[in-house]
């Protein structure tokens, strides 16, 4: 009997239709990656296995088995015991999906006990096995952390515990690396491998992310706009794709060690920066509790000029960036602006007034200039949704109704509306899709020439940095460890955590994969 | 390379269909906030209701011209002076002439006193509330917008009126306003200057947890003034709990103008109000049942109508809380949704 | 923490102080001659002027409060006519009325407040989030239906009449309670509850609902978040959904509310007082306020906003325990 | 003519027997518990089982009840001829609680520490009549004691005064003139525990007065006294109540409360209709008069009222029936149209000078206006008071409002809190020219009741003053002094009567009506009796066993 067995599912949100006459299937043991650009229902369709759908607002039809359980037809009860059970997931935003008030070891132990028969004690027990597990150092002591003193990786890592606890058979990974850095991302994706080897669990691991899922996969479907375009071994689809869309989508994956980025424009100007940061600091909290985000760095961006920053998680890249365009005094030093400055947040979530209408929110800097009367607002908005591979006609809906994606390419109009000089773009691309993230990246180039726009890039995708930017800083602990042109950087790495940064960058070729997988045993044991 | 794929995806047959996954809903009629909220039937019902309220408070000389009476005329002679006052009749002296009755003693007309009281209850209570929301939001707002010191210069100031007795201001008040000053907009200015401290504890706290979210970031980058900012980006979010919290105001309120009305420094008779006849009819429930039964109906009328109304604005202004109402009983299957629709088509 | 603690203190200390100037700025205007109230009547001009200079009435108002601020801090001596009556330090003065020591006055009427307010509290915020609960949980079932109605109803109603009308009900019909009169915990813990659950139930019905609705809006907030969806997507029941999980996000708005009506109950609770006799510090505010019993009505206001002022401390420190995300400030 | 005050008649069976505990439920507390500081005959109801006092109020039913007779004393005192003199002696055998012997001395000291500042709180009289009692501050500051106070041995006390009264045995019955030993005096904290001289001790005294419970003297003697009959063992007195929380316990009257009685809270209209419609109930209903009248005071120095056809206009068009209506009813409230109670020891003498019948004559009082010069009406403005009280308050005040308006007078209301009010209508400075006002005997005649209110001298230029006409007509004054030199009270009753009824002609006042007292006692409660004095169930009388 097959682990999945999904026919002709399709969802709808209203007027929308998310998914299609979807039908696919799971043997168990096995990995299926769901590959597909941003807002093709992948994760609509990941909820269709738990019948998370249920009493929200939206309509399912087709049938789902899932592990033997018709998740259309079950009752409550029935799918209670699937749910965690016998199929567990781990969400696509790891940074809100705990709990915030409780200790992550009783969060795991809450979900144990509901499915086993267990004393409280014995639970707590299973939850720090789990987390040590997937690898949480000191797991027994950590167990009784609340999620804000988790990092991000740290969190994510905890959610896959959660999700491991009941030992079940199949798992569901909604974009589990999404937010991530490269290094925690090949750590997390690591980490499912050897599970599904040492368990023998089913996978199912949806993502935007080509290279993602050429590391972690047995099969792969390919979806676009609701539909399933292409399914097969995740070795014959990626070499040999049959569908266009498949190759178009291939071919947009930046590489990191492919040949290098089309020759890029000096920059326009080699006078002033237009923006400067002399020996800035940030410190947050006081005396004990201080944590020094940012640690004395210094560096400018000229006009017409990229600056990508990468860096791991918690390394101050963010905090950088918004004393870059002035969101956050800096303790100590100074940053000089010579010219209009714009930011695009890293959290979707947050970074969209969930009250306001996202045309409203793109109109915000026209409407403030005070220049262009409503009609002529509504066009420009029309004129940046389109830019952005949004509808024109998607104006007057809110953030909620967007998929993870969808917002990011918001929050881009939006600082494109002010018509900037600069904008730092804080993992501004990071959940988007290969093919609208070259849509984005091409469009930010195109801006760059014509207007002389200059950018700071901050990503944990090494690939998409080389891609666009002129230099690249590498940071770490509040620091730039590393900075020089784009291509020193990459060919001739200096500082060790760089080295190790490029080693954990994915690989299309699930060969070259498991050699690098390797290597980065090496590399983190030494 | 890009951009061809951009062009070729979009001008495919399949996207434009795909595009269907992603079109907005056909741009809907009015407002949103208009036509969510039409779509709530109980919200339409409330506001209804507290419409009608409104009618009668102000068409009360209309309505008391209609049933002949007035509400200060004394009927001695409908009251039966040896036991206390207690209305002739059944029904609290219920007859063509009084509709609703007679209020025992004075026997004066219930019905004109009730639509009467309707003016000065609702209209002190709401310029009260009003006036605790402004101020509350005001000071919450710069104090959750403030520096350091502002918010804990503005917060202790909160506690100072929390603490204060409200007795104590009113009887300054009332002893340095000049007598003519009129009594209900004075009362509305106490328990407004002495009831703002909840709202502007809950708004300086949503302020400080929405202040840190980037869209307010965006909206400051985008080049608005410290104002515009607030007023788009946190008064919206502002709005549901400051509703909740001021639908909750309201009856307080009335009930707080009867108190004072209990403690003799409230509105001045002969002006009828409904917390002024609720703390003259306390001891009145057995000897004359309606003259206690019919402001405490209407009261209860009010709330429960301001509520129902006030749930359905606070809901019609989150464009999220459609599927948010939903995920609290998320027990419904989907097949039965489904079926459901087909029933329902 | 120790940070917090100093500022909060520091805090205190301004709004006690505030708050004795605001009293002593309203006694200007507050109309009432202390000293004939306190001599009566039919005193004669002459004996009210000798009044007058016994309480020290005819000194500036400024003089009596810089005389009042100093024996807070060194005490003060009282003369009773045959001997002296010595007011330890932190003195709140003589009562004009009755002669007696404010302190001692305060500390007479604050335990059958703090039990009144504090049983009532713990009453209503249990109707109240209870009701909240059920109306997220059993939203539309009867039993949810009838307790939001009682809330509201219970709000919409003053509690002189609630009080009176559950007399009515449980104690003159079915006699299922005797009539209210306070017991001292400390006599009798048993009669002191028994006598005070009337008290406590009339309080409870007006104050449960903004709990209630604040309960409820918080819940479905909750509920929409992610780590909801997270823990409904591993089987977790909904009961457990809401109880646990949405019940513990609605604690922060639930327990500054909690704050703000227990501090200001402390000097508010004077209906139920009076209607119910208990003897406590709103009714004795309302009687100096009454006979401009200036001493008197400076230490309750000082004593019920230190309530105010301990209270919302303290729920800031829940709240910082309760939600580690939040740093005290 | 009033109707009799008596007891329900639930009460009034069974013989009443020795034991028990009497509690008594009241809304205020007592205060005040130190006998100088205590204001009415006795210090109250529960005063007067703690202090005896030189003469004390008859205590028995109705009229019979407003006489006064000796307590301490012998006899009501011997007046000298001119009655400026008056001689006491007291009975043998009198000792406080601890045993310790009643002397004379303790009687003039317990009068001249009533003069200290620090127990200020008595009524005016002793200050005004004896020889140097204006400039005397009290034995505190003035050790040498009142000269007009000789004690010549233990068991004689003789007061000097500067005038004749012969209603100075009424005064008698004041606590002032309960003994105090100078010993025994802690100042304002003798009233923690005053030293008993009556039938029973305080042994508890919580909150302020608030929590009382009294136990047996037993170094009281019932041979001494022929008044307080104490017959329960323990009283123990709740205060702090809600008036409406007390009417229904004593209705219900369940365990404790069947031996309840009240001595403060009166049946509310509302209650009242209640209990009307229940026998059982209404059988627990004592009634009782008390000398008060509510009425309209004019100040004619303030214009329009400065006009006595204005004054009189009024009188015609107050419609008393819905006057008596907003105090309660017919039942709680006699229409009034003398000044003076309408009992006989105050020299009731009926008059009606303007009669306005039960609805007011509006024709009548139009017709005086007219000649006043108002034909086409008149806008005034009445002040009251916004307490609760069915006396002075709003609703009062809007009946005579809508009354007025049938006569072309328009009637604007200025309510004023408590405070406000008393200290505005009080001052001369500040009266009004049209306010309610009430008025009560500080003791059953009408000397106190008719004099500080018409007599010229007694107008009060800084302080309170309740000469609200600021009447000084010589001749009225002169009646007065005449009037208080009589010692047969009969006698001098008959002329306060008559000289109310002449002063009534100048419409001063327009008085109103003469409140009824109505309250319920417990079940087991045995002899009642209520006075015209208090008008109150005397506590010192009634028995639960
Ligand atoms: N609650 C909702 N209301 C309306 N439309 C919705 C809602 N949730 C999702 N959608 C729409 O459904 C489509 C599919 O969304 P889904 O979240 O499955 O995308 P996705 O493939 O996971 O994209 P991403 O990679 O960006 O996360 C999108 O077009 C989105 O706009
Ligand atoms: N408002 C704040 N208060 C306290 N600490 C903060 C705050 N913002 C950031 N930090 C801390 O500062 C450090 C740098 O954070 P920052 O967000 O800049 O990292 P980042 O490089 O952007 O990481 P990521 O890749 O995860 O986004 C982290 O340790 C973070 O915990
Ligand atoms: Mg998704
Ligand atoms: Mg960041």
């Amino acid at each position: 009997m097959s682990l999945i067995e999904v026919k002709d599912l399709s969802i709808s949100f209203g007027a929308v239709r998310a998914v299609r006459n979807l039908s696919f299937s799971l043997e168990p043991g096995r990995a299926l990656g769901i590959v597909g650009e941003s807002g093709s229902g992948k994760s609509a369709s990941a909820y269709a296995l738990l019948g998370l759908h249920r009493g929200t607002g939206a309509e399912v039809s087709g049938s789902v088995r899932v592990a033997g359980v018709d998740v259309r037809e079950a009752d409550d009860a029935e799918l209670r015991s699937l749910r965690g059970a016998k199929a567990a997931m781990v969400f696509q935003d790891p940074l809100s999906s705990l709990d915030p008030y409780y200790a992550v070891g009783d969060q795991i132990a809450q979900v144990y006990r509901v499915h086993r028969r267990v004393s409280r004690r014995a639970a707590r027990a299973r939850a720090v096995e789990v987390l040590d597990r997937v690898r949480i150092p000191d797991a027994a002591r950590r167990a009784r952390s609340r999620p804000h003193e988790f990092s991000g990786g740290m969190r994510q890592r905890a959610l896959i515990a959660m999700a491991l606890a009941c030992e079940p058979q199949l798992l569901i990974a909604d974009e589990p690396t999404t937010a991530l850095d490269v290094t925690v991302q090949a750590q997390i994706l690591d980490l499912l491998h050897q599970l599904r080897q040492e368990t023998g669990m089913g996978l199912v691991l949806v993502t935007h992310d080509v290279g993602v899922a050429a590391e972690s996969v047995d099969d792969v479907l390919v979806m676009r706009a609701g539909r399933a375009v292409e399914r097969g071994p995740v070795g014959a689809v990626l070499a040999a794709p049959a569908e266009s869309y498949t190759r178009a989508l291939l071919a947009a994956v930046p590489r990191i060690d492919g040949a290098a980025a089309p020759a890029r424009p000096g920059p326009a100007d080699a006078g002033e920066p237009l923006v400067e940061a002399v020996d800035v600091h940030q410190v947050f909290g006081r005396r004990s509790a201080a944590t020094k985000a940012v640690d004395g760095v210094t560096l400018g961006v000229r006009r017409g000029e990229t600056l990508g920053i990468v860096g791991e998680s918690g390394s101050g890249k963010t905090t950088l960036g918004r004393m870059l365009v002035g969101l956050l005094e800096p303790s100590a030093g100074r940053v000089v602006r010579r010219g209009r400055v714009q930011m695009v947040f890293q959290d979707p979530h947050s970074s969209l007034n969930p009250r306001r209408s996202i045309g409203e929110s793109v109109a915000d800097p026209l409407r403030a200039a005070g220049r262009l009367d409503e009609g002529a607002i509504r066009a420009r908005v029309g004129e940046l949704l389109a830019q952005v591979g949004l509808e024109a006609d998607q104006y007057d809906r809110y953030p909620h109704e967007f998929s993870g994606g969808q917002r990011q390419r918001v929050g881009i109009a939006r600082a494109l509306a002010a018509d900037p000089d600069l904008i730092v773009c804080d993992e501004a691309v990071s959940a988007l899709d290969v093919t609208t993230q070259a849509q984005v990246t091409e469009l930010l180039g195109r801006l760059q020439r014509e207007l002389g726009l200059a950018l700071v890039f901050i990503a944990h995708d090494l690939a998409v940095v080389r891609q666009v930017s002129d230099r690249v800083a590498v940071m770490r602990a509040g620091r730039v460890v590393e900075e020089g042109p784009v291509d020193e950087v990459y060919a001739r790495p200096q500082d060790p955590y760089t080295r190790q940064l490029l080693a954990a960058v994915p690989a299309l070729d699930p060969g070259q994969a498991a050699r690098r997988r390797s290597l980065r045993a090496e590399l983190t044991t030494v | 390379m890009a951009e061809a794929l951009f062009t070729e995806v979009t001008a495919s047959g399949d996207a434009a269909e795909g595009a269907g996954a992603v079109a907005a809903a056909p741009a809907p009629g009015g407002r949103p906030f208009w036509r969510r909220l039409r779509a709530r039937r109980s919200a339409l019902v409330a506001g209804g209701v507290v419409a009608f309220l409104v009618l009668i408070a102000l068409a009360a000389p209309l309505l008391t011209a209609v049933e002949g009476q007035d509400p200060t005329t004394y009927h001695p002679d409908l009251v039966d002076s040896a036991t206390g006052g207690v209305p002739l009749g059944s029904f609290g002296g219920a007859s063509a002439d009084h509709w609703l009755g007679v209020e025992p003693l004075t026997g004066r007309d219930l019905f004109a006193r009730v639509v009467y009281g309707a003016r000065v209850s609702l209209g002190v209570a709401l310029a009260a509330t009003v006036l605790q929301v402004l101020l509350g939001v005001a000071i919450g707002l710069a104090a959750g917008l403030g520096n350091r010191f502002v918010d804990q210069a503005l917060s202790r100031v909160t506690d100072v009126v929390v603490a204060l007795p409200v007795m104590v201001v009113a009887l300054g008040a009332l002893a340095v306003v000049p007598a003519g000053f009129p009594r209900p907009v004075l009362i509305a200015v106490i328990i407004g200057l002495v009831g703002w401290a909840g709202t502007s504890k809950i708004v300086r706290a949503q302020t400080l947890a929405l202040k840190s979210l980037d869209h307010v970031a965006a909206a400051r980058l985008s080049g608005w003034g410290r104002w515009q900012v607030a007023r788009r980006e946190l008064l919206p979010a502002l709005a549901a709990p400051v509703i909740t919290y001021a639908v909750l105001l309201f009856p307080g309120n009335i009930v707080v103008e009867a108190a004072l009305s209990f403690l003799g420094v409230g509105i001045k008779p002969p002006t009828p109000s409904w917390g002024q006849m609720l703390s003259d009819a306390d001891t009145w429930y057995q000897a004359a049942p309606t003259y206690l039964l019919i402001p405490a109906l209407l009261l209860f009328v009010t709330v429960l109508a301001l509520t129902v109304l006030g749930e359905g604005v606070r809901t019609a202004l989150d464009p999220r809380a459609e599927s948010r109402l939903r995920v609290g009983t998320g027990r419904k299957q989907e097949t039965r949704h489904d079926a459901e629709k087909e029933a329902g088509a | 923490m120790t940070g917090f603690l100093i500022r909060r203190a520091g805090g205190a200390v301004f709004v006690l102080f505030a708050l004795s100037v605001v009293v002593y700025a309203a006694f200007y205007v507050v109309p009432g001659d202390v000293a004939q109230i306190a001599c009566g009547p039919r005193c004669s001009p002459a004996q009210v002027a000798q009044v007058s200079a016994q309480l020290k009435l005819d000194d500036p108002l400024y003089v009596r409060y810089a005389h009042f601020l100093q024996a807070l801090f060194t005490g003060q001596d009282f003369s009773t006519g045959t001997g002296v009556l010595h007011c330890p330090a932190p003195c709140l003065g003589l009562s004009y009325q009755s002669d007696q020591q404010v302190t001692g006055l305060i500390l007479a009427k604050l335990p059958a407040t703090a039990s009144l307010v504090v049983g009532a509290s713990l009453l209503w915020v249990v109707l109240g989030v209870g009701t909240g609960l059920l109306s997220v949980w059993r939203r539309g079932r009867p039993t949810e239906r009838i307790l939001t109605w009682i809330t509201l109803a219970g709000m919409a109603t003053p509690v002189f009449v609630i009080g009176l009308l559950l007399i009515i009900v449980l104690v003159t019909a079915l006699q299922v309670l005797p009539f209210p009169d306070y017991v001292p915990f400390t006599d009798d813990p048993e009669q002191w509850a028994w006598n005070l659950l009337l008290p406590w139930v009339s309080l409870a019905l007006v104050s449960a609902a903004p709990y209630a609705r604040m309960t409820r809006a918080s819940m479905l907030e909750t509920l929409a978040e992610d780590h909801v969806r997270t823990f409904r997507a591993y089987g977790v029941p909904e009961r457990t959904l809401v109880g646990r999980h949405a019940l513990r996000g609605a604690l922060a708005p639930v327990i500054a509310l909690g704050a703000l009506d227990i501090g200001s109950m402390f000097g508010g609770a004077l209906l139920t007082e009076s209607l119910f006799g208990i003897p406590g510090v709103g009714r004795e505010l309302v009687d100096a306020v009454r006979t401009v019993d200036l001493p008197v009505v400076v230490g309750l206001v000082l004593v019920t906003g230190f309530f105010v002022v301990l209270a919302g401390a303290l729920a800031d420190v829940f709240h910082a325990l309760a939600d580690r995300r939040v740093v005290l400030a | 003519g009033p109707q009799e005050s008596k007891g329900g008649s639930a009460g009034a069976a069974g013989t009443p027997h020795k034991g028990g505990t009497l509690t008594v439920l009241n809304s205020s507390p007592q205060e005040d518990f130190d006998p100088a500081r205590l204001y009415t005959s006795g210090g109250g109801n529960i005063p007067s089982l703690v202090f005896r006092t030189l003469t004390t109020r008859n205590r028995e039913d109705g009229a019979a009840g407003a006489k006064v007779v000796p307590d301490l004393a012998t006899d009501l005192g011997t007046p000298s001829k001119n009655a400026t003199v008056w001689t006491y002696t007291l009975k043998k055998g009198l000792k406080y609680e601890d045993g310790s012997p009643i002397t004379s001395a303790d009687i003039k000291y317990g009068i001249e520490r009533s003069f200290a500042a620090e127990l200020s709180g008595g009524a005016p009289y002793l200050r005004d009549w004896l020889i140097g009692g204006a400039d005397y501050e009290g034995p505190y500051k003035d050790k040498k004691g009142l000269d007009s106070i000789e004690t010549p041995d233990e068991r004689t006390i003789v007061f000097h005064l500067n005038k004749p009264e012969g209603e100075f045995p009424f005064l008698a019955t004041q606590t002032q003139t309960t003994p105090v030993p100078q010993k025994k005096d802690k100042g304002t904290k003798y009233e923690q525990h005053p030293l008993s001289s009556g039938p029973y001790k305080v042994v508890k005294n919580e909150g302020d007065g608030e929590r009382l419970v009294l136990a047996r003297n037993t170094h009281w003697s019932a041979a001494t006294d022929e008044e307080r009959k104490a017959y329960p063992d323990r009283i123990d007195v709740r205060s702090g109540l809600d008036s409406a929380v007390i009417n229904q316990r004593l209705s219900a009257s369940r365990g404790a409360d069947a031996a309840a009685v009240t001595t403060d809270t009166n049946l509310g209209p509302a209650e009242l209709a209640k209990v009307s419609g229940d026998k059982d109930l209404a059988a627990r209903v004592g009634t009782g008069h008390f000398g008060y009248t509510n009425y309209i005071a004019f100040n004619p120095k303030v214009k329009p009222f400065d006009n006595p056809k204005v004054r009189q206009a009024i009188s015609y068009a107050v419609d008393r029936s819905s006057v008596v209506n907003a105090a309660g009813g017919s039942s709680l409230a006699e229409a009034a149209t003398t000044f003076l109670p309408n009992q006989k020891s105050f020299g009731y003498t009926p008059y009606d000078h303007f009669p306005a019948g039960k609805n007011g004559n509006a024709a009548k009082a139009k017709e005086l206006l007219k000649e006043a010069g108002y034909a086409k009406g008149l806008t005034v403005t009445l002040t009251h008071s916004n307490a609760k009280d069915f006396a002075t308050s709003p609703e009062i005040a809007t009946a005579l409002q809508e009354a007025l308006k049938k006569a072309g007078i328009t009637v604007r209301l200025q309510g004023l809190e408590d405070n406000d009010y008393s200290e505005t209508v009080h001052s001369v400075k500040s009266e009004p020219g049209f306010f309610l006002s009430g008025w009560g005997a500080d003791w059953p005649s009408g000397g106190p009741f008719f004099a500080p209110i018409f007599d010229g001298r007694q107008i009060v230029k800084s302080g309170y003053n309740f000469n609200s006409a600021q009447l000084d007509d010589s001749s009225v004054n002169k009646e007065i002094d005449a009037i208080n030199k009589l010692t047969d009270l009969g006698a001098a009753a008959q002329r306060w009567g008559a000289l109310d009824k002449k002063v009534g002609e100048q419409a001063l006042t327009v008085p109103l009506f003469h409140p009824v007292y109505k309250r319920l006692y417990g079940e087991s409660v045995k002899n009642i009796v209520i006075s015209d004095w208090t008008g109150v169930l005397d506590v010192s009388q009634v028995a639960v066993k």
